[in-house]
């Protein structure tokens, strides 16, 4: 599939929103849906539904496959070694509670340390606040640079003896700064530290290679990823998943229940507890063959030169502040814009049809470092054309005229 | 929709230098309000004297245009009204901001009326009504004593 | 909507499955979905698609008012006193363990006991077995009686002074039984016992009044009413929501996030940490509709005739022993063969094109009790007839057949 | 598809009358294995003698008609095997069950291919297969002395 036309299999590029035509930048939040996902769903509904792996009928039996089909498609995708080093969650944030909470339960203790970053969203934060509070856990910060960016070498500072564990974001959600996560997990694991990587903004637009990469836990959201709500994926090496704890206790995730013993399946099933979000894994099948049927370097490639061009774009527009200019910059351009709040930045622009977001995009840390409240973020997905940042760049401009700046 | 009608000069004003911001010397009641979608947060302030009279009201805060705009205009209404005219101004601006047309109340003098209308323009942008009402919200729970944190998702 | 032609508004029942009609009887597993459940699915992610109450755009706006009328039409439906008091999540086995964990983490203390019973759902135990095992505490279990039912005396007299949770099934997916909850919940009150309900099998088919029950926690499936799968719904008492701590860490949950204190959110925020399953949520409120325009006293009525139906027919086909003889039973037909394991059983009646469950229905303590190691399960939705109960009966016949019974 | 073809008189009856049920007196070697879908459980022993021969082979567990006359027929044919033999009659086994027409196996009389040759019913019935190769593949778990329980998901 050629990316240029791409934006044909999207139908939502079909409405009107508000009389115009819709200029997304709002990708980093949720991508926009390809028509065989919504068409998946459909017909998975309406022609084929029934639980998964419960039941010996027809129509189990198919889902069943269908289920595992998605499975194996992941881990090809993410070159994951084992198919059952791929969990199904309910998000991202629910992959990084479980990481968070079973390390709590199995291999954390009173003293230890966990390395974050300045830069983490509040889901890969708030998780390991928790044990924070539980265990007598400490969390260190390494600090984000004048480049919005996170370096090597502030890592290493920032490890201890008593660190224990290193969760780390991939792509800022608002920098854009894509981390050196190869070379940090090469350096922790020298030191025998456990590495937790927070693929949200990775995975919708960078190549992964689990094998290569060798990280300990990798997690993904799928809405992120052109594919529906309420789904996420954790890769975890086998060796861990198998090691700790189940995260949570139900149907499915057991091998006998007795009355005073319980025994736990095996994975996959020991972490997918109850009836699993089956449409949405079985739709999510349909979100990787898309993806890979335009191939992750030409994504890479397209969204890159968005960025640049976006970048110029609005470093040559007065008033405009970017924020972060790391060395490598995925598809997020965050900015201020002297005198206006964000959010009538956002509401001004969704005015012209360019839906943007507007807030501290759940990264309160950052935004109290940068000394601003808010800001106003762009981000790019596959869809979107210099058009659009055309767009997004007048929009600004006619926001100006609004609140006087010149 | 119109944006020139949301952002009126007025508002822009108001929004760019709000009036009474800072901390009431000596105040006597106080709240504070947070808007979960935007982050937003207002510290609301005020001395109410032996007559119910709201002596001096202030406000700490930052947010957008609408909401500091908002904050700087009531606080500058309700400065020197007694505690029923106050009450009665709050619910004629939710009330003219939810679904009323006009402004009824008695207390306030043509002017002030005029100004406050500046601020119906925000009926039209469902998300940002919450910007407009959170400093008045949060105004009745300090008058309230409430110790609760205002929320406007409520 | 009459009840009678409810079959056309499924699109399921237009397929052929193995060249046959689907005679779908696996409904407690998991119910079909209407077209309008579908619809609403295939509308929001091609017309509408956004993500909830983070970006103040157009789209954002529009989706965060579908998701918000979702709980407020369940709030309606399940009469709870305020909106605040439904939270989404993933399912009712997170449910269940949002509850047990943070009972577990600011409620229950070193030797306080929890009351389940032998019918309970691995759904409702393994949460409860994980404070076993982190915690000091006990579980005790209400006996099953000759009838397949919990009797409201059983109960009282497994009370003792330590228990501070009954956790309990509404409507016992193997059983049928529907349990006495409200005196269950009235005893419980009188001696300050907190009452959690697993109301899976209870949701889609009883009449819920929260006010009138009083229950402190009460548990649904939404992928059982006829609503998308990835999704539960948790009824909390507002007192217990705001007392109890948060129960996932992530976007959306918090206040402020500093670096070394964060504050939560107020309900519902609190406990919906991370991008919600949106899409979901928004089509449930189709499932809700669709309910309210059968309505629920006809659903009722409907589902208890096909009950005594079925009831009738299998016991008076030799070989057949049914499973449980309850005062009130919901629309669960379990039971076995003699001689044929009932994997069997359900391989040949997949063939007619009778979809049954077959196993222990991730009920083992009860399958224990009853000294078998699994059974067939025929389980009713509002979509069936006893036309279809007929077919299962002679597809029973046809499995004997094969297994020479007479 | 064909539930004649499945449920063939010869699985009836070893599904009804499994032989070598129970536990081998003297055991040396044994696994369990289990199927998470439907729960079932097998537990296999064996007697492997100097020579590497299977000289007793038996199971304990409850299942479906096809797992039980499974392993039924597996402990009737390996009985008595050296471990090459055993180890080529089970790929045999699970060649014909997954894909190969026929079985090909120097090891098996005609009339055991006969009586094997009735399980292959169960590749139309793909949710079944495990149920009929759970046993053959605890026999292998328990012939490499492994520790963990077999899956049959894996
Ligand atoms: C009685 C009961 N409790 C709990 C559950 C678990 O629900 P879910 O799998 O939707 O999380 C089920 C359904 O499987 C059930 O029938
Ligand atoms: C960097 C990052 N981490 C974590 C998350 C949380 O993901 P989700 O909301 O899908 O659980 C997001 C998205 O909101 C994100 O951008």
């Amino acid at each position: 599939m050629k990316i240029e036309n791409i934006k044909d299999e999207f139908p939502i590029f079909d409405e009107k929103i508000l009389n115009n035509d819709l200029v997304y930048l709002d990708s980093a939040n949720s991508s926009q849906k390809p028509k065989v996902v919504a068409d998946k769903i459909n017909e998975f509904y309406t022609k084929q539904f029934s639980n998964v792996g419960r039941s010996v009928h027809y129509l189990a039996v198919a889902a069943t496959n269908l289920y595992e089909n998605t499975r194996s498609s992941v881990q090809k995708y993410i070159n994951a070694k084992d198919k059952n080093e791929i969990v199904f969650t309910k998000g991202a944030t629910e992959a990084l509670n479980l990481v968070a909470n079973t390390l709590g339960q199995k291999y954390l203790n009173d003293g230890d340390e966990i390395l974050i970053t300045e830069l983490e969203h509040h889901s890969n934060y708030v998780p390991w606040h928790f044990l924070r509070k539980s265990k007598n856990i400490k969390i260190n910060f390494a600090e984000v640079n004048e480049n919005g960016d996170i370096s090597l070498e502030d890592i290493e500072k920032k490890i201890t003896s008593k660190t224990k564990v290193i969760a780390i974001t991939h792509l800022s959600n608002v920098t854009g700064a894509i981390l050196p996560i190869k070379e940090i997990t090469d350096l922790a694991h020298s030191k025998g530290i456990i590495v937790v990587i927070d693929g949200c903004q990775g995975a919708p637009h960078l190549k992964l290679d689990m094998q290569d990469l060798d990280c300990d836990f990798y997690a993904i959201s799928c809405h992120k990823m052109y594919g529906p709500t309420g789904l996420g994926v954790l890769y975890g090496k086998k060796k861990w998943l198998e090691e700790l704890p189940p995260y949570q206790g139900g149907g499915g995730m057991i091998r006998e229940v007795k009355k005073d013993k319980i025994s736990y399946g095996d994975l996959p099933n020991k972490y997918e507890a109850g009836t699993m979000a089956t449409a949405q894994v079985i739709a999510f099948d349909q979100s990787i063959k898309f993806m890979e049927s335009i191939g992750i370097e030409n994504i890479m490639k397209h969204e890159a030169d968005l960025v640049e061009y976006g970048q110029e774009l609005l470093q040559k527009n007065n008033s405009v502040k970017l924020i972060g200019n790391p060395k490598n910059k995925g598809g997020v351009l965050s900015f201020t814009l002297e005198g206006v709040h964000p959010h009538d930045i956002a509401t001004i622009l969704d005015e012209d049809g360019v839906a943007i977001r507007a807030g501290h995009h759940c990264c309160q840390i950052l935004h109290d470092k940068l000394n601003i409240p808010a800001s106003a973020r762009a981000s790019v997905g596959i869809y979107n054309t210099k058009d659009d940042l055309d767009k997004l760049n007048e929009s600004i401009n006619n926001c100006k005229k609004i609140f006087n700046l010149k | 929709m119109n944006l020139k009608e949301l952002y009126q000069e007025i508002i822009l004003e108001h929004g760019k230098n709000p009036r009474n911001l800072g901390k009431v010397h000596e105040f006597n009641k106080d709240a504070k309000g947070h808007n979960p979608l935007c982050g937003d947060n207002v510290h609301v302030y005020l001395k109410l004297n032996g007559q119910k009279i709201v002596e001096d009201i202030s406000f700490e805060g930052s947010g957008c245009a609408i909401s500091m705009a908002s904050a700087s205009i009531m606080t500058d209404l309700i400065k020197g009204k007694n505690e029923h005219e106050a009450k009665e101004i709050v619910e004629d601006f939710l009330g003219m901001i939810k679904e009323n047309p006009d402004l009824k109340s008695e207390y306030l003098k043509e002017d002030e009326k005029t100004k406050l209308m500046c601020l119906s323009g925000v009926k039209q942008y469902p998300m940002r009504v919450k910007c407009a009402t959170l400093s008045w919200h949060t105004f009745t729970s300090a008058m309230d004593n409430s110790k609760e944190i205002t929320n406007t998702e409520s």
